[in-house]
C-alpha cells in the first residue's frame, strides 16, 4: 500500500470521464467534510458515513456500471450514489430529512434509492445487502436483460451468516453479481487483523467456486479494469466476480466519530495515497487536465455541493397528517389500527 | 377456466393448485424453497409438478439457507418479479426476520413509496411429533410488525383463495398453513383462478348469544365448543378471522355488539399473542355493550412439550368453560 | 463495598458500574459483542474498562455475526459460564432470534431441566437518527416465546439492579436500554452490588383516579401526563413494570382495582404490542372494576420514519387525551 | 467411493474396541429398522432420522472422544449418543416421549442429552450447532480443562449462515473444537452436486483459516485416525480442525421416507460399503474376531435393543399437571400467566 504510483489510463476513458472520476472524488470527500460540520454545529441530526478512503473505486464504478445494471449498497452509500448519477439535491435533501429528498425524508441517508438510475436499495444492516443481490441477480438472469448487478460492502461485513448464504446462492446459480467488498481494514472500531483468522477475503470468496481477485483499492485505473471485466463477465451470464477493494478508512466510522485508535502509522501511510489529491496529481503529472481545467472542476463541484445544501435546508417537512403513507400501498388498515 | 369448475380438495392440493393457476397467469412469479422443485415438490408436496410445468428457473430448490431464500424473494420483487420464500416450518422463519421485517415490511416506507416490496413467505406450522423447535406458532411477531399482511386459513377454499390473492398483492405477506389441516379436510374448490380479499372475515356458524373468534386450526376447536354450548342452550357466533393483518375488525363488532359477550381462540401462546390485541381492541370499541371481559383461549405459556399426553393447545373444553364464565 | 456507597451516575454508567461488580464477583461471566472491548469500551460506552480489567478473553470484541454471539453466549452457559450477549441495535436481534428463542427459552423446557441455559441479552433502542432499521422496540417478540426473562429499566439504579439480577438469574434474559435514555439522567446509584428484582413494578407517583402503566422511555411519558392531569385534578398512578416478563400483574391489578381506570403507554408498537396483553388481563380480572375501558397508547402502525417533523411514539398530550376519555 | 479395502488398525485399538464399535455400527442399524417399523406400525409417532451410512464415523467417534469431551449433535443423533456412551434405554424411551426418557419425555428424539456423559446439546435447526460449539470451545478454553468439543452436522448444513458465522469464531480463537461434518451428498431431497458450486467442503473450511482434512466415512479406521490427531490438537491448545467424512445416506432423510429419487447407481456403490456388514467382513477376514466373538455381539446388541424398546414401550406418560415444569426455574410466572 506505499506504492503510489498509478496504473496507466485505459484509452477509453477521455477527458470527460477523467474530469467525472476527479469530480466525483472530490465531491465525496468535501460532502463528508460539509455534513460533519452540520452534525457538530447541530444543524443535522442524521448519523452519516463517510466515504473517505474508498473514493477511487466509486469512482471506477461510475465509469464502469450503466444506467441498466442494479445497485445495492449500504449506510456508507454517498459514493455509490454518485456512481449512479443520482442528484446530489434529492441526496443531501434526504440527509436532512426533507420532503424533496430521493426517499421523500422517510429513509434518511442510510436508506437513499433512485429507481430512475436503478439504485435500486441501500441497507443498514451488515451484510443483507448480499442476499437482496442474489434476488435482484435472479431477476436479471430471468429476463435476459443483459445488465449485471452491483453490491457493495465493507470488509467487516464478511463475517456474518448473510453474506455467506448469498455468496452461496450467486456462485450456485451463475448470477450476473459484482461483488465489490470495500476493504477498508476496519468494522467500526475493530481491525480486520482483530476479527479474523483469514484476512484474505478474495481467496476466502474463490472458495465458494466462483471468480475473485484482489485489487488496490486506492488506484483508480485498477479499479476501473477489474470491474470492467467483471461487469462484462456478468452481462455475458459467465457468471459473478468478488472483487476486494484494499484501501484504507482515513476517517472515522461516522462523519463525527473519534479514531484515535487507528494506529497513527497506518493511517499516516494510507494518507499518502488519499484518493482525491492524489488523483488530481496524476491528473496534472500525467498532462490529462491541466491546473486551469482542475480548477473549473473544483469550482463546479463546490458550487454543486452548496447549492444542494441549500436546496436540502430550505426543503419541505413532511407533515405528521402523512405519517401513514407507504405502510402499506392502502394506508386504511394501518390508520384504523390506530383509530386515526 | 371458469371459476365455476370446482373440484374437492384438500389445502395441500388447494395450495398448489393456487400456484398452478397463479404462476400461468404470471410469468414473474418465482418460487423459492428447500426441495420445492420436483422429483418431490415440497416436502409437504404444496409445489407438486411445478418445477416440470414452469422450469427450475422459476421454481428453484435452495441450498439449505432460510435468510437467502428471504432475501432473494426480497431481491427479486425489488427486480421486477414477485417470488414465493417457501420456509419449511414457521421456528425456522426466526432466520428470515431480518429480510422480511427489516427489510421488506419496511422498504416501501423507508423510500418515500418508491420501492414496493411484494414477496410472499408461507410456511407451516402444527406437528408436535419433531417437538419444541417445529412447533411454535408466531404470527404474532410478524403482525407487530407494521407491512406485512398475515394470512392463516382453515380451509382448502381459502388457502387457495388467500394464497391468489397475497400473490397480487401490491404488498409483502405471510402466509401460514397448518399440517394438521393439510390432508385432512377436503372441500370443493374452483379449479381456475379463485381469490379470498385480505381483511375480511367469515361467518363460519351464526348466534345470538357469544362470539368465538378465531383462525386457523382452532376454527374447528371454536366449531367443536359451539356445537356442545348449543346443547346447553347457548348459541355462538364463530368467525375465522382467516387475516391477522389486515384484521376485519368490523366483522367482530358487528358480532360483539349482537352478542355482548366474546372469546378468542388460537393455537399461538395467549400471553403476548394475537388474542391479546383483538380482545383489548374490541374492549377499548365497544366496552359498555359488554357483558363481561373478551376471555381468550391460547397456548399454554411453555414451548411445545414432545410427550403426546402434554397438550398445550386449546380445546374444546376449555373454549366451553371460558364461555360459561361469561353467562 | 457496603450498598450504602453511592454515587451519581447515567444509566451508561450504572450499566458499566453494574458489569464491574458483577465481573468482580463471578469470574464466569464473560461478554461478547460488537467493540465492547478497549478502547472503545462499547460504542454506547457501557462496557468501558472492562477488558482492560478482565482481559480479552472474558470481554471480546467479537466479529460482526449477531447470530454467533448469542450462539456462543448458549454455548458458553452450557459449557458453565454465563455469558452476556450485546447486540448493539435492538433490529439486529432479527439475527439471534434462531439462538435465543429456538434454543436459549426452550433448552431447559425441552431436556426436562437438565440444561438451563442462563444467557443475558442486551441490546439498545430509541434513536431515530439512523432511520427505520435502527428503532424498532420489539420486546413483544421475546414476551411472547416462553422461557425468557424481558427487563426496561428507566432509571440509573433500576439498569444496575436488574442487570446484576439477570446476571445471577437461572434463565435467560432480555434487559433493553433506551438511547434516550442513556446518558441524560443521573441519580444516585449503590456503588457495590445492586439488585432489583424481576416481576416487581414501581409505583413511581401515586394516585387514586387512573393508574397509568408504563416502562422504559415511556415512564416520562406517563409522569408528564400525570402531572399535566393533576393540573385538571385527576390524580394518577404511574407503574413503571421494569420487567415485562415476568410481569407484576398483582402490582397493576392492586391499582386498578382502586383507581378504576387504566391507560397503557409504551414506544413499541401498539398493534400486537406488550400494552394488548397487560389490557386484555386486566380485563380479564377486573372487569367489573373498570369505569371504563384499558386504553393503549403505544407507537403508531407506521416503521420508523427518518423526518424529525413525523413522530410514532407517545406524547404525554396523547396520554392525556385517552385518559380524558374515561372520564 | 468404490474402494472397498479399509485402513489397518492402529494397535491401540484392542479387540474390545473393535467389539464396541461393531456393536455400535449394528446396534444403530437395528434401531433404525425398528423404530421405523414401529412408525409404519403407528406404534410411534416421533420423526426419526435414521444413521445408516455414517455408522462408521460414530463408532470411531466413540473409540477417540473422552467422557470430559463435549458433544453438541443434531436431529441425526442415534450414533452419536451411542458415541458418548448414553444409555439406549433413556434413549429409546424418549423416543416414546416417556419419563424414563433423557429428557423426560419433553424433548423427544431430536433433543436427546445426557450431562453425564457431557452428550450436551442436540439441535433441530440445521447449522445452529456450529455456533453453540464455538461458545462451548471458549468455556473450554477458559476452564483450561483440556477437553475438546465435538460437534457434528450435515454436508447440508454448510449453506446456512450459522455454520459460517461459528467457523469464523471458532478458527479466530483457535477453539479447541472438532467440527464433523457428516458428508453423506444429500440435504433432505437435493444432492449435494445441486445445492452448492462447490462441493469440497473441506477445502471451503480451509480458507477459513483453519486446518482441515477430507476422510473416507466409510473407512473405520481411517476416521479414527483423522479423530485422533484432530482431537489431540484440539486438546493441546493448537486449535480447531474440520474434517469432511465423505460416505453417503443409505436410507431416506426419515425413517419413513420414500427415497427412490437417489440414482440407483449412486445408492448401489455406497451399499457396497454399507458400514456395519463391511466391517463385519473386514473383522473376520483379517481375524480380529472370530464368527462365534460376532455372532455374541449380535446377540447381546439385539436383546439391548429389545431390552430398550420393551423399557420405553413399558415408560410412563408425562402427566398435564407438569406441563409447566422447566419453563423457567421457577414455574410461579408461567403458570398464574395462564391463571393454572
Ligand atoms: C447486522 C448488523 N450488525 C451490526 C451493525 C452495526 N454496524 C454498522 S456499520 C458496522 C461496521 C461494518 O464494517 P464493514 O462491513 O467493514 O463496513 P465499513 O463500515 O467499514 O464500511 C457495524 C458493526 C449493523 N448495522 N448491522
Ligand atoms: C434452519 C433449518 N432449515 C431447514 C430444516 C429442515 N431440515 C431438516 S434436516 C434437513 C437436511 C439437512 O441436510 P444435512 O445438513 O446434509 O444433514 P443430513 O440430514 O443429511 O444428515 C433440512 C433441510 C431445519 N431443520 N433447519
Ligand atoms: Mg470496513
Ligand atoms: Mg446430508
Amino acid at each position: 500500500m506505499t506504492d503510489t504510483t498509478l496504473t496507466d489510463r485505459p484509452p477509453r476513458l477521455d477527458v470527460e470521464a477523467l474530469e467525472r472520476m476527479y469530480s466525483l472524488m472530490l465531491g465525496t470527500a468535501l460532502a463528508d467534510q460539509r455534513a460533519a460540520a452540520e452534525s457538530k454545529a447541530g444543524r443535522l441530526m442524521a448519523a452519516f458515513y463517510p466515504v473517505r478512503g474508498m473514493e477511487a473505486v466509486c469512482a471506477a464504478l461510475g465509469e464502469t456500471m450503466r444506467t441498466g445494471d442494479k445497485m445495492v449498497s449500504t449506510y456508507r452509500n454517498l459514493g455509490d450514489a454518485l456512481a449512479k448519477r443520482m442528484p446530489l439535491r434529492s441526496i443531501i435533501a434526504e440527509l436532512y430529512g426533507k420532503a424533496e429528498g430521493c426517499s421523500r425524508g422517510r429513509g434518511g441517508p442510510m436508506h437513499l434509492q433512485d429507481q430512475d438510475v436503478n439504485f435500486t436499495a441501500t441497507t443498514g444492516i451488515v451484510g443483507s445487502g448480499m442476499q437482496i443481490a442474489a434476488g435482484l441477480g435472479m431477476a436479471e438472469q430471468l429476463s435476459g436483460d443483459g445488465n449485471a448487478v452491483v453490491v457493495t460492502f465493507g470488509d467487516g461485513a464478511t463475517s456474518i451468516g448473510a453474506f455467506h448464504e448469498g455468496m452461496g446462492f450467486v456462485a450456485l446459480w451463475k448470477l450476473p453479481v459484482v461483488i465489490v467488498c470495500q476493504n477498508n481494514q476496519w468494522g467500526e472500531h475493530t481491525s480486520i487483523k482483530e476479527y479474523t483468522a483469514a484476512p484474505e477475503l478474495a481467496q476466502r470468496a474463490a472458495s465458494y467456486g466462483m471468480r475473485a481477485e484482489k485489487v488496490d483499492g486506492f488506484d483508480p485505473m485498477a479499479c476501473v479494469a477489474a470491474l470492467e471485466t467483471a461487469l462484462a463477465r456478468a452481462r455475458a451470464g459467465e457468471g459473478p466476480t468478488f472483487l476486494e477493494f484494499e484501501h484504507y478508512r482515513l476517517t472515522g466510522h461516522t462523519g463525527t466519530a473519534d479514531f484515535s485508535y487507528v494506529p497513527k502509522d497506518e493511517l499516516a501511510a494510507a494518507m499518502e495515497r488519499d484518493p482525491a489529491p492524489t488523483f488530481r496529481k496524476w491528473l496534472l503529472a500525467n498532462g490529462h487536465l491541466s491546473e486551469g481545467q482542475i480548477a473549473e472542476v473544483e469550482t463546479r463541484v463546490r458550487a454543486e455541493l452548496e447549492d444542494a445544501f441549500q436546496f436540502a435546508q430550505n426543503g419541505t417537512d413532511p407533515v405528521q397528517a402523512d405519517i401513514y403513507e407507504g405502510v402499506f400501498e392502502n394506508d386504511e388498515f394501518a390508520r384504523s389500527v390506530d383509530g386515526a | 377456466m371458469p371459476e365455476t369448475t370446482v373440484q374437492s380438495m384438500t389445502i395441500a392440493q388447494a395450495i398448489n393448485s393456487g400456484y398452478h393457476c397463479a404462476m400461468e397467469a404470471d410469468d414473474k412469479i418465482v418460487l423459492l424453497g428447500e426441495d420445492v422443485a420436483e422429483p418431490i415438490g415440497g416436502v409437504f408436496k404444496t409445489t407438486k409438478d411445478l418445477s416440470t410445468k414452469f422450469g427450475t428457473d422459476r421454481v428453484r430448490a435452495t441450498p439449505i439457507a432460510e435468510g437467502a431464500i428471504a432475501g432473494s424473494a426480497v431481491g427479486l420483487a425489488l427486480g421486477g418479479y414477485r417470488a414465493v420464500a417457501e420456509v419449511m416450518f414457521f421456528d425456522f422463519t426466526t432466520h428470515v426476520m431480518d429480510q422480511i421485517l427489516n427489510h421488506a415490511a419496511k422498504f416501501r416506507y423507508m423510500t418515500g413509496g418508491a420501492t414496493p416490496t411484494p414477496v410472499l413467505v408461507t410456511t407451516v406450522v402444527g406437528s408436535s411429533h419433531f417437538g419444541a423447535q417445529h412447533a411454535q406458532s408466531v404470527e404474532s411477531w410478524f403482525m407487530h410488525t407494521p407491512g406485512i399482511n398475515v394470512c392463516f386459513p382453515s380451509t382448502p377454499a381459502d388457502a387457495k383463495g388467500l394464497l391468489m390473492t397475497c400473490l397480487e398483492s401490491p404488498d409483502p405477506s405471510l402466509l401460514i398453513q397448518h399440517s394438521g389441516l393439510l390432508y385432512s379436510i377436503k372441500e370443493e374448490v374452483p379449479v381456475g383462478p379463485h381469490r379470498v380479499p385480505l381483511g375480511k372475515a367469515k361467518t363460519v356458524r351464526t348466534g345470538d348469544d357469544v362470539t368465538i373468534v378465531s383462525y386457523g386450526p382452532a376454527v374447528r376447536i371454536a366449531m367443536a365448543a359451539a356445537e356442545s354450548l348449543a346443547q346447553d342452550g347457548i348459541e355462538a357466533d364463530v368467525i375465522d378471522l382467516r387475516s391477522l393483518v389486515p384484521l376485519d375488525f368490523p366483522a367482530v363488532f358487528e358480532s360483539v355488539e349482537r352478542t355482548g359477550r366474546c372469546v378468542i381462540t388460537h393455537e399461538a401462546t395467549q400471553f403476548a399473542g394475537p388474542g391479546a390485541e383483538i380482545a383489548a381492541r374490541i374492549t377499548e370499541d365497544l366496552f359498555s355493550e359488554l357483558q363481561g371481559p373478551v376471555l381468550r383461549v391460547g397456548g399454554l405459556f411453555t414451548p411445545q412439550p414432545f410427550a403426546k399426553t402434554l397438550n398445550r393447545h386449546p380445546t374444546s373444553e376449555r373454549v366451553v368453560a371460558k364461555v360459561k364464565q361469561l353467562f
